[in-house]
C-alpha cells in the first residue's frame, strides 16, 4: 500500500461524506478536509516521480490477455495536484457559504469527488485501456456535474457528453490501432513506439488521437460545447472544471504525440501536396484553439459564458507551447496549465461571488460594484490580469515562455497569432471587469455586500497565490519540472524568481520591483494633483449633465461595437449551423428507415432475397 | 457422461408432453414440475459445461451409427454455455402468474428443447427441426393472452418465420444437392476437398436463402420488419425471450454454418453487409422512437446486425466480441423489455420516473450503459473486441466498416443518453407505480448477473477466447465428429448384438 | 416430352411453386390467401428436395421379398419431407387457429385492416 | 394501374422463377453423395427394414422425427390454447344430414382400420405413422364436417398424445441406458427380413409416431372444426 493506492482510497472515500449527511455543512467540511489531505498525500509522492520515477497502485486486473493497471508518474502527479488543489479551493468555498443558496451541495460534493477520482484513474493510467477506462469516468463524471443544477446547464451537458462519447470511440479506435501496431497496451513500453509507424497508419492514428483528446480540449471545430457546459454548471464546480477538467485532453494529447510519437516523427510527417508537417499543422491547430474562442469571448453577455469561452483559448497555448519541443515551449506550455488553474479558479469564483449576491451574470444588468464588493473585485483584477497575461501575475511568465519559444523555434507566423489571441484576451477580460465592477452601480444592487468571508477567503487565497508564483515563478517551475522529466522533454535552467534562457533571461522580482515603482510614481502624482470630486458609484452624468439612477450608463451594452463592426463578418456560426443540420440530417434519416420498418414488410423480405440471389448470379 | 447430452432436450420434452394430463391430475405437481425440471436441465447443463471445459469439446453420436450416416451432437463451450444459459433466462421469465390451465408453462420448455438441440446438433436437417420447434413455440407465446391484437402479431410473426423457414429449407437443400450430406462436419470435409463446391452460384445462393430465413429470427435486415410491431404489442417477457435468446439460437446455426462450411467463399461479405445494413437501419429506426419499447425494438435490431458484423470478421477477436456482444444483450434486452412494461407511455411523458423508484432506475442506468459499451462494463470488452477484430480482419475496405459501427454506436448512444436524462429530469408528471414485484425479481437477478460478469471479466475473456477459438476450429470439428474410417461406417452396438445372435441365437 | 425437359421439369415445377407461393405470400391482402401461398412455397420446396434424391431409372428403396433393387433412389430426402411436410402441417394448423380467432375477436381477416389496428394498439396502449 | 402492377408482378414471378431454376438445377450432375448410397448400403443390414425410408426416418434421423413429433405438439398446444377448450360447445356447428352422418358413421371403423393398417406396415412398405395418423384423424374428422357430432375427446387425445410421446423417448432411452446411444436400433432381427415381426423396435416407433400424430392431428382438426366461421365480407 504505497501513497498512491493511498490516495486513489481516499479519494473514493471522499465521495462518502456528503452522500451520508445529505444536509448540513458537516459533509462539505469533511470533503474539503479530504481534499487537504489528498494534496498532502500528492506533496509526499513528489519524491518518487520526481526524476522520471513513478509509483505503481495494486490496483490492477487482467482481461483478454492484457493486465491493466495503474501507476502515477511525474506527469500525471503535476495534473493531479493540479486537480487536487482546484477542488479543494472549490470545495471550500462552497462550504464556507456558497452552498446556502443550493439545494443540491451534497450532490454536488459527492460529483466534484467523483470527478476527482476520475481524474485520478486517468492520470494515473499505466495502458491504453485504464486510460481509456479513466477517460470515460471523466467524460461521464464531468456530465455529472455539469448537469447537477438542472434546467438548461442539462441540455449543456448532454451536448457536451455527446460530443465527448465521440471522441471516446475515435480514442477507442485509435487504441486498438495503437495496440495492433506496436503489440504492446503498456504506456511505458511504448515510449518513442509509435515513431516507427507508416505514414498512413500514423495520420490515422493522429487524426483518432486529435478528434478523441482534442474534444475534451473543446479544440475548434468541437468547441462549441464547453462554455455552455463549464457557464451553466454551479459555481464552484464550474470554478474546478476550468481550472483543470478540459486539460485532460491535453495530458492525453501530450502523453500520444509527445511520448509515443515523439516531436521529431510529427516534424518528419510531412503532409502530402502542402507544406505542413505534422508538428506545424498541431501548433496551427493550437493556434486557431487560442484565437477563435477569444474573439466569441468578446461577444458574450454572460459573465460565466465569457470566462468560459476563455477558458479553451488559454488551452490552445498550452498545445502550442509544447508542440515547440524546446526547452521555454515546454516549460511554458506545462506553466501554463498550472497558472491557468490558479487564475480561472478565482476569476470564476468571483464572478461566482457576484452571482451569489445579485442573482445575475448577465454583464448588461450589473456595473459599479466595485465599492460594494471589493475583494471580488480585487480577486477578479488579479484574475483578469493573469488571463491576459501581463505582469506581475503568473500568467504573464508562462506566456512569456511560449513567446520567446516560438520565437526561438522560428515561427514568427505563429508569435503573430499568439500575440492576436493575447489581444482579443485583453479586451475581453475588460469588458468583463467593466461591466460588473466599474461604472454606474445598478439602483437594485445599492445594498450588495461582499460575499461572506468563507467564499472571499478561498478565492483570495488562491488568487493571491497566482500573484506570489507570478513573482517568484520558480515555485511553478519546480512543479513543472517532474513532468517534463516523465514526458522526456528538456527544461530551461531557472532559479527561485527568474528563468535562464540562452538569449535574454527573465527575472521576475526585477519586473515586479519596476512595476511597483512606476505604480507608486504613479500613486505619488495621483495623490500630490490636488484635490478630485467624489461621485455616487448611483450617479451619472453626461457632458456635464447631472443625471439620476433610473437612466442607464449606456456603454456597457454592445461594448466592442466598432470593433465587432470589422470582425463580425467573420464570426458567422456556420459550425452551429452544421451542428444543427446534422442532427436534422439524422432526424431524417431516422424517420426514412423507421417508416421503412411501418410497411408490409414481406415485400422486403422477398425483394431482398430476389436482390441478393441476382447480386450472385452476376458477381459469382 | 457426454452421452447423457441428448437429456437435455428429451427432459423438457418429457415434462412438456405429460405437463397437460399431470395437469388434470394435480394441478399443483404440474405447477412445480415446469421449473423443476429446468433447474434440472440448468444443472445437468452445468455439470457438461464443466466437463468440457476440462477435457475440450466432445462429439456424441445417436443410434450408434457412424456419424454422417446419423445424426450427432456437437458440445462445445459455446454451445453448452447457450443451453444453461438458455436455461436459466427462461427460469427468470417464467410465467409464474399465468392461470393454470394456460399451456404456456409447456410452450417454454419446448422453447428449452429446441433451444438445446439448435445450440448442440451438428447436423444442418436436425438444426432446422430445432429451429423449428422454437419458432413454434415463439408463435405460441406471442398468441398467449389470446386478445385479438396480440394474435395479429402472431400472425405476422408466422408469416414472416414461416416463407423464411421455406426458404431456409430451399437453402438446405441445395446444400444437400451440392454436398450429399446433411452432417456439418461431412459437409466441411467435402468443402475442404473441393474449394469450388460452395463458393459456387449455387452455393453462395443456398447460404444466402439460409441466412434470410434464419434472418426472421435473428432480426437481420429484409426479414427483420415484423420486429416493432411484435415487441410492441407482446407481453415483455415474450419479447425479452425472442430478443434476447431465440435470436442468438438463430445466429448460431448461421454460424456453424458459416465456419464449418463457408470458410473463405465470400459468404462472410454477404453476412457483413447484411450485418451492416441491419445495424444502420435499426440504429436510425431507434433513434427517434417515441416510446420505449419501439426503442429497445429498434436498438435489438440494431443489436443484432452489429453481432453479425462482429461474426463476419471471422478471426477470434471478432467472434470472441460477437459471443461477448451476445451474451451482453442476452441478459440486458430481457430485463430492459420488463422495464418498457412499466414505462409504457411516450418518452417525453416520463420525465423524472426514475427519481421514484431509484434503485430499479439505477439498474436501468447500468444496463444501458452497457448497451452503449461504457467501461468497464461488459459491452465496452465487446465493442474493444470488435474493432480490434475489424481491424485486423484482411478484408478490404474495414476503413468504412469501423466508421459505420462508430456513427451508430454515437447514434446509440445518443438516444439512450436523450432517454437518461429525461428519466433523470427534475419534474415528475405523474409518478408511475414501481415495477411489480414479479418483474422486479428478474430485473434484479439480471442486473446482478450484469455486474458479475462485469467483475468476472478477466476469468470470463479466457472462457470467451477459449470459444471464440472452439468455434472457430474446423479441422478439430470434422475430427471429433467423423470417425476415421469414413468409408465403413461401424456400429458397435449393432455388431456386438448381431455377435451375440450368431452365437446362442437370440429370444 | 423430351428427356431433356423431363429431368428439368421438377426443378422448373418446384421454382414454379415456390416464386408464384412467395408472390401470393407478399401480394396477398387477405390472410387466408397469404397462407395459401404459403402452403404452395412449402410444397414446392419438398418437391425440390424429393427431386434432389432422384436416380435415373431408380427404384423406391424397398426391399421386396427381401431383395433391394440395385439402383435406388436416395431415401433421405423423402424421410426429410415427411419432416418437413408435417412441420408444414403443425404450422397451417397453428395459423388456421389463430386466423380463426383473430377473425371471432377483429371481425375481419383484412391484413392491412388488421395491421392498422395493430399499430394503433402499439401507440395508445399506455392509456390503460 | 392495378395493370400495370399486375404486369410487373407478372414479370417478377416469372424472373424469380427462372433464377430458381438455374440454381435448382444441375443437380445430378456433380453429386458427391456419401450418405444416401451408404444407407442404401448399409440400412437393410442395420435395421432389417424392408423400407429404407423407415430406417432413415427412425433410425438414422430418428432425432429429426422426435423434433417433427415436438412441432406438432407444440402446435397443437398452442393452437389448443388459442381457440380455448372446447369451443362453439359439444354439438357441430353445421348438421349434415342423415345421409352423410350415417355414411360417416359407417366410414368411421374401416378409415381406422386402414390407419392402424399403413402404421404397422410402415417399415415394410410405403406408408408409416404419419401417413397412417393422418388417416386415423381423418377418421375422426369426416364425422365432424359431416355434422354426425361424434367430437373427439380431448381428455383421451391429450393422454394418448403424451404417452406415445414418452413411449418413443422411452425406447429411445432404453437403447441409452441399455450401454448403447440414444435411439439405438434394439433386438433388430428378431423376425425374418419382409415379416411383419421384424425391424427390431422400429414398428414399436412407428406405433408411437401414429399414435401421436393420429391424436395431436384429431385433435386439432376437432378444435378448428368446433369453430364456426362466417364468411369475410371484405375478401
Amino acid at each position: 500500500m504505497n501513497a498512491f493506492d493511498l490516495l486513489l482510497y481516499l479519494a473514493l472515500a471522499t465521495l462518502l461524506p456528503s452522500l451520508l449527511a445529505p444536509k448540513g455543512r458537516s459533509g462539505g467540511m469533511l470533503t474539503t478536509l479530504a481534499y487537504l489531505l489528498q494534496v498532502w498525500l500528492l506533496f509526499s509522492l513528489l519524491p518518487s516521480v520526481s526524476q522520471g520515477g513513478s509509483v505503481a497502485a495494486c490496483l490492477e486486473f487482467a482481461a483478454f490477455g492484457h493486465t491493466i493497471g495503474w501507476q502515477l508518474n511525474g506527469f500525471g502527479w503535476f495534473f493531479a495536484l493540479i486537480t487536487a488543489v482546484s477542488a479543494l479551493i472549490a470545495s471550500a468555498y462552497a462550504t464556507g457559504g456558497w452552498e446556502r443558496q443550493c439545494d443540491h451541495a451534497s450532490r454536488l460534493h459527492s460529483l466534484m469527488a467523483l470527478n476527482v477520482l476520475a481524474m485520478y484513474l486517468l492520470l494515473g493510467a499505466a495502458d491504453l485501456i485504464s486510460l481509456f477506462i479513466g477517460w470515460e469516468l471523466v467524460s461521464w463524471a464531468g456530465f455529472l456535474l455539469m448537469a447537477a443544477p438542472g434546467g438548461q446547464s442539462v441540455q449543456a451537458a448532454l451536448r457536451y457528453l455527446i460530443y465527448a462519447l465521440a471522441g471516446a470511440l475515435a480514442l477507442l479506435t485509435a487504441i486498438v490501432l495503437i495496440e495492433q501496431s506496436s503489440g504492446t497496451i503498456q504506456l511505458d513500453a511504448l515510449r518513442g513506439a509509435l515513431a516507427s509507424l507508416p505514414d498512413g497508419l500514423s495520420w490515422v492514428v493522429l487524426a483518432l488521437v486529435f478528434v478523441g483528446f482534442g474534444v475534451k480540449l473543446a479544440m475548434p471545430p468541437f468547441h462549441l460545447w464547453q462554455a455552455p457546459a463549464y457557464g451553466y454548471a454551479d459555481g464552484p464546480a464550474a470554478a474546478f472544471l476550468g481550472a483543470i477538467s478540459s486539460r485532460m485532453g491535453l495530458f492525453g494529447l501530450c502523453l500520444v504525440l509527445v511520448q509515443m510519437v515523439g516531436l521529431e516523427r510529427l516534424v518528419g510527417l510531412a503532409l502530402p501536396f502542402s507544406f505542413f508537417d505534422a508538428q506545424s499543422l498541431l501548433a496551427w491547430a493550437a493556434a486557431i484553439t487560442l484565437i477563435v474562442p477569444t474573439y466569441i469571448a468578446l461577444t458574450q453577455n454572460d459573465a460565466r459564458l465569457l470566462l468560459a469561452w476563455h477558458g479553451i483559448g488559454q488551452g490552445g497555448f498550452m498545445l502550442l507551447g509544447l508542440m515547440l519541443g524546446n526547452d521555454l515551449g515546454t516549460a511554458g506550455g506545462l506553466l501554463h496549465v498550472l497558472n491557468h488553474a490558479s487564475y480561472q479558479a478565482p476569476l470564476f469564483l468571483a464572478v461566482t461571488a457576484v452571482v451569489y449576491r445579485t442573482g445575475t451574470a448577465d454583464l448588461d444588468r450589473l456595473g459599479g460594484l466595485i465599492a460594494r464588493m471589493p475583494w471580488a473585485y480585487v480577486t477578479l483584477l488579479l484574475g483578469i490580469i493573469g488571463l491576459a497575461g501581463l505582469p506581475p501575475m503568473n500568467g504573464f511568465v508562462s506566456k512569456w515562455l511560449i513567446y520567446k519559444g516560438l520565437l526561438d523555434a522560428q515561427m514568427p507566423l505563429l508569435f503573430v497569432a499568439a500575440v492576436i489571441g493575447t489581444l482579443g484576451t485583453i479586451l475581453s477580460v475588460y469588458k468583463l471587469i467593466h461591466n460588473i465592477f466599474l461604472g454606474q452601480l445598478r439602483a437594485e444592487h445599492r445594498e450588495v455586500t461582499d460575499a461572506p468571508w468563507g467564499m472571499t477567503g478561498p478565492m483570495l487565497l488562491i488568487a493571491g497565490f497566482a500573484f506570489i508564483s507570478g513573482m517568484l515563478p520558480g515555485l511553478g517551475l519546480y512543479l513543472v519540472e517532474p513532468a517534463a522529466a516523465a514526458l522526456g522533454l528538456p527544461m530551461p535552467s531557472f532559479d527561485l524568481s527568474a528563468i535562464h534562457a540562452p538569449n535574454g533571461a527573465l527575472d521576475m522580482l526585477v519586473v515586479v520591483s519596476a512595476l511597483i515603482g512606476a505604480i507608486g510614481f504613479g500613486a505619488l502624482l495621483f495623490l500630490n494633483a490636488g484635490r478630485s470630486y467624489r461621485t455616487q458609484p448611483l450617479d451619472n452624468y453626461a457632458g456635464g449633465h447631472f443625471l439620476t439612477a433610473q437612466t442607464r450608463y449606456q456603454y456597457s451594452h454592445h461594448f466592442y461595437a466598432g470593433l465587432l463592426r470589422v470582425i463580425g463578418p467573420w464570426m458567422r456560426p456556420w459550425l452551429v449551423a452544421l451542428e444543427q443540420g446534422s442532427g436534422h440530417f439524422l432526424d431524417l434519416a431516422s424517420a426514412a428507415s423507421r417508416g421503412l420498418y411501418y410497411h408490409n414488410g414481406l415485400r422486403f423480405l422477398v425483394f431482398g432475397t430476389v436482390v441478393g440471389l441476382l447480386w450472385l448470379l452476376i458477381v459469382v | 457422461m457426454t452421452q447423457q447430452a441428448i437429456l437435455l432436450v428429451l427432459l423438457p420434452l418429457i415434462a412438456a408432453f405429460t405437463l397437460t394430463p399431470l395437469r388434470r391430475c394435480n394441478p399443483v405437481i404440474a405447477r412445480v414440475a415446469g421449473p423443476a425440471v429446468v433447474v434440472s436441465q440448468v444443472m445437468l447443463a452445468i455439470t457438461l459445461l464443466l466437463h468440457i471445459a476440462q477435457l475440450g469439446p466432445e462429439a456424441v453420436g445417436f443410434g450408434g451409427f457412424s456419424i454422417p450416416l446419423g445424426i450427432a451432437f456437437h458440445l462445445d463451450l459455446v454451445g453448452m454455455s447457450l443451453v444453461a444459459l438458455a436455461g436459466v433466462t427462461l427460469l427468470l421469465l417464467w410465467p409464474w402468474t399465468v392461470e393454470s390451465d394456460s399451456a404456456e408453462p409447456s410452450l417454454y420448455l419446448l422453447l428449452l428443447a429446441g433451444a438445446s438441440g439448435i445450440a448442440l446438433s451438428a447436423d444442418l436437417f436436425n438444426l432446422y427441426v430445432f429451429f423449428e420447434v422454437v419458432a413454434v413455440a415463439s408463435y405460441g407465446l406471442v398468441a398467449a393472452p389470446n386478445s385479438g391484437i396480440q394474435l395479429y402479431a402472431s400472425i405476422r410473426l408466422l408469416l414472416f418465420s414461416a416463407a423464411g423457414s421455406a426458404l431456409a429449407l430451399l437453402g438446405i437443400g441445395l446444400i444437400y444437392n451440392l454436398g450429399g450430406s446433411l452432417s456439418l462436419a461431412h459437409l466441411g470435409q467435402v468443402a475442404a476437398q473441393d474449394a469450388t463446391l460452395f463458393s459456387s452460384v449455387e452455393g453462395l445462393s443456398a447460404f444466402t436463402l439460409i441466412l434470410i430465413g434464419l434472418g426472421v429470427k435473428a432480426e437481420l435486415f429484409p426479414a427483420n420488419h415484423w420486429v416493432p410491431e411484435v415487441y410492441g404489442l407482446s407481453r415483455p417477457r415474450v419479447s425479452g425471450l425472442l430478443a434476447g435468446l431465440v435470436s442468438k439460437l438463430a445466429l448460431l446455426i448461421l454460424l456453424r454454418l458459416l465456419w464449418q462450411l463457408y470458410t473463405g467463399t465470400g459468404a462472410e461479405v454477404i453476412l457483413l453487409v447484411t450485418g451492416l445494413v441491419t445495424l444502420l437501419l435499426g440504429e436510425l429506426a431507434a433513434f427517434r422512437a417515441t416510446r420505449l419499447r419501439e426503442m429497445l425494438a429498434f436498438s435489438s435490431i440494431g443489436q443484432l446486425g452489429l453481432l453479425a458484423v462482429a461474426f463476419s470478421m471471422g478471426n477470434e477477436a471478432g467472434v470472441a466480441a460477437g459471443l461477448l456482444l451476445a451474451l451482453n444483450h442476452l441478459l440486458i434486452k430481457p430485463a430492459l423489455f420488463l422495464y418498457a412494461h412499466n414505462w409504457r407511455a411516450p418518452i417525453t411523458a416520463l420525465g423524472g420516473q426514475a427519481w421514484s423508484t431509484p434503485l430499479a432506475s439505477a439498474l436501468f442506468v447500468l444496463m444501458v450503459l452497457s448497451l452503449m459499451g461504457i467501461p468497464p462494463l461488459p459491452g465496452f470488452w465487446g465493442k474493444y473486441l470488435l474493432l480490434k477484430g475489424v481491424l485486423t480482419a484482411p478484408t478490404l475496405g474495414m476503413g468504412w466498416v469501423v466508421a459505420l459501427i462508430l456513427f451508430t454506436t454515437l447514434v446509440e448512444m445518443i438516444y439512450f443518453m436523450r432517454l437518461l436524462t429525461r428519466l433523470y429530469a427534475e419534474k415528475s408528471v405523474q409518478p408511475i407505480p414501481p415495477l411489480s414485484r414479479r418483474h422486479y425479481a428478474p430485473v434484479a437477478l439480471l442486473g446482478a448477473g450484469l455486474i458479475a460478469l462485469t467483475l468476472g471479466m478477466g476469468h470470463v475473456s479466457t472462457h470467451l477466447e477459449q470459444g471464440a477459438a472452439q468455434l472457430l476450429d474446423r479441422s478439430g470439428y470434422r475430427d471429433r465428429l467423423i470417425p476415421a474410417s469414413l468409408r465403413h461406417p461401424v456400429n458397435h452396438f449393432q455388431t456386438h448384438l448381431q455377435g451375440t445372435a450368431r452365437q446362442g441365437g437370440h429370444p | 416430352m423430351t428427356p431433356d425437359l423431363l429431368s428439368h421439369l421438377f426443378s422448373i415445377a418446384s421454382a414454379a411453386l415456390v416464386a408464384i407461393g412467395l408472390f401470393m405470400l407478399v401480394r396477398s391482402h387477405y390472410l387466408l390467401r397469404a397462407l395459401l401461398g404459403l402452403t404452395l412455397m412449402e410444397a414446392g420446396v419438398n418437391l425440390f428436395l424429393v427431386s434432389v434424391g432422384y436416380r435415373e431409372g431408380a427404384a423406391p428403396p424397398i426391399a421386396i421379398d427381401g431383395q433391394l433393387p440395385a439402383v435406388m433412389v436416395d431415401p433421405i430426402p423423402q424421410a426429410l419431407i415427411l419432416t418437413a411436410i408435417v412441420i408444414g402441417v403443425g404450422v397451417l394448423g397453428l395459423a388456421l387457429a389463430l386466423a380463426l380467432r383473430l377473425h371471432q375477436s377483429e371481425g375481419t381477416l383484412w391484413l392491412p385492416r388488421l395491421r392498422r389496428r395493430a399499430q394503433s394498439a402499439c401507440s395508445k396502449e399506455d392509456a390503460a | 394501374m392495378t395493370m400495370r402492377r399486375n404486369l410487373a408482378s407478372l414479370i417478377f414471378t416469372v424472373g424469380l422463377g427462372l433464377m430458381l431454376v438455374s440454381l435448382m438445377q444441375g443437380s445430378h450432375t456433380a453429386f458427391p453423395v456419401e450418405v444416401g448410397q451408404n444407407i442404401n448400403a448399409a440400412g437393410f443390414a442395420d435395421h432389417g427394414a424392408a423400407n429404407l425410408v423407415t430406417s432413415v426416418v427412425l433410425g438414422y434421423r430418428g432425432l429429426d422425427t422426435l423434433g417433427e413429433l415436438t412441432i406438432l405438439f407444440v402446435a397443437a398446444t398452442a393452437a389448443g390454447m388459442v381457440l380455448g377448450h372446447c369451443p362453439g360447445g359439444s354439438t357441430p356447428p353445421v348438421r349434415g344430414g342423415f345421409i352423410l352422418a350415417t355414411a360417416a358413421e359407417l366410414l368411421f371403423p374401416f378409415l381406422i382400420l386402414l390407419g392402424a393398417y399403413i402404421i404397422i406396415h410402415g417399415h415394410l412398405s410405403p406408408g408409416g405413422g404419419f401417413q397412417g395418423g393422418a388417416v386415423i384423424a381423418a377418421a375422426y374428422y369426416v364425422p365432424l364436417l359431416a355434422g354426425s357430432g361424434r367430437l373427439f375427446s380431448e381428455d383421451t387425445g391429450s393422454l394418448i398424445e403424451s404417452l406415445a410421446g414418452v413411449g418413443f423417448i422411452a425406447i429411445g432411452l432404453l437403447a441409452l441406458w441399455g450401454g448403447g446411444e440414444f435411439l439405438a436400433p434394439l433386438y433388430s432381427h428378431n423376425g425374418a427380413p419382409g415379416a411383419l415381426l421384424s425391424a427390431g423396435t422400429l414398428p414399436l416407433l412407428y406405433l408411437a409416431v401414429g399414435l401421436k400424430v393420429g391424436s395431436e392431428l384429431a385433435s386439432l382438426l376437432a378444435r378448428l372444426g368446433g369453430i364456426g366461421m362466417e364468411v369475410d365480407d371484405d375478401a
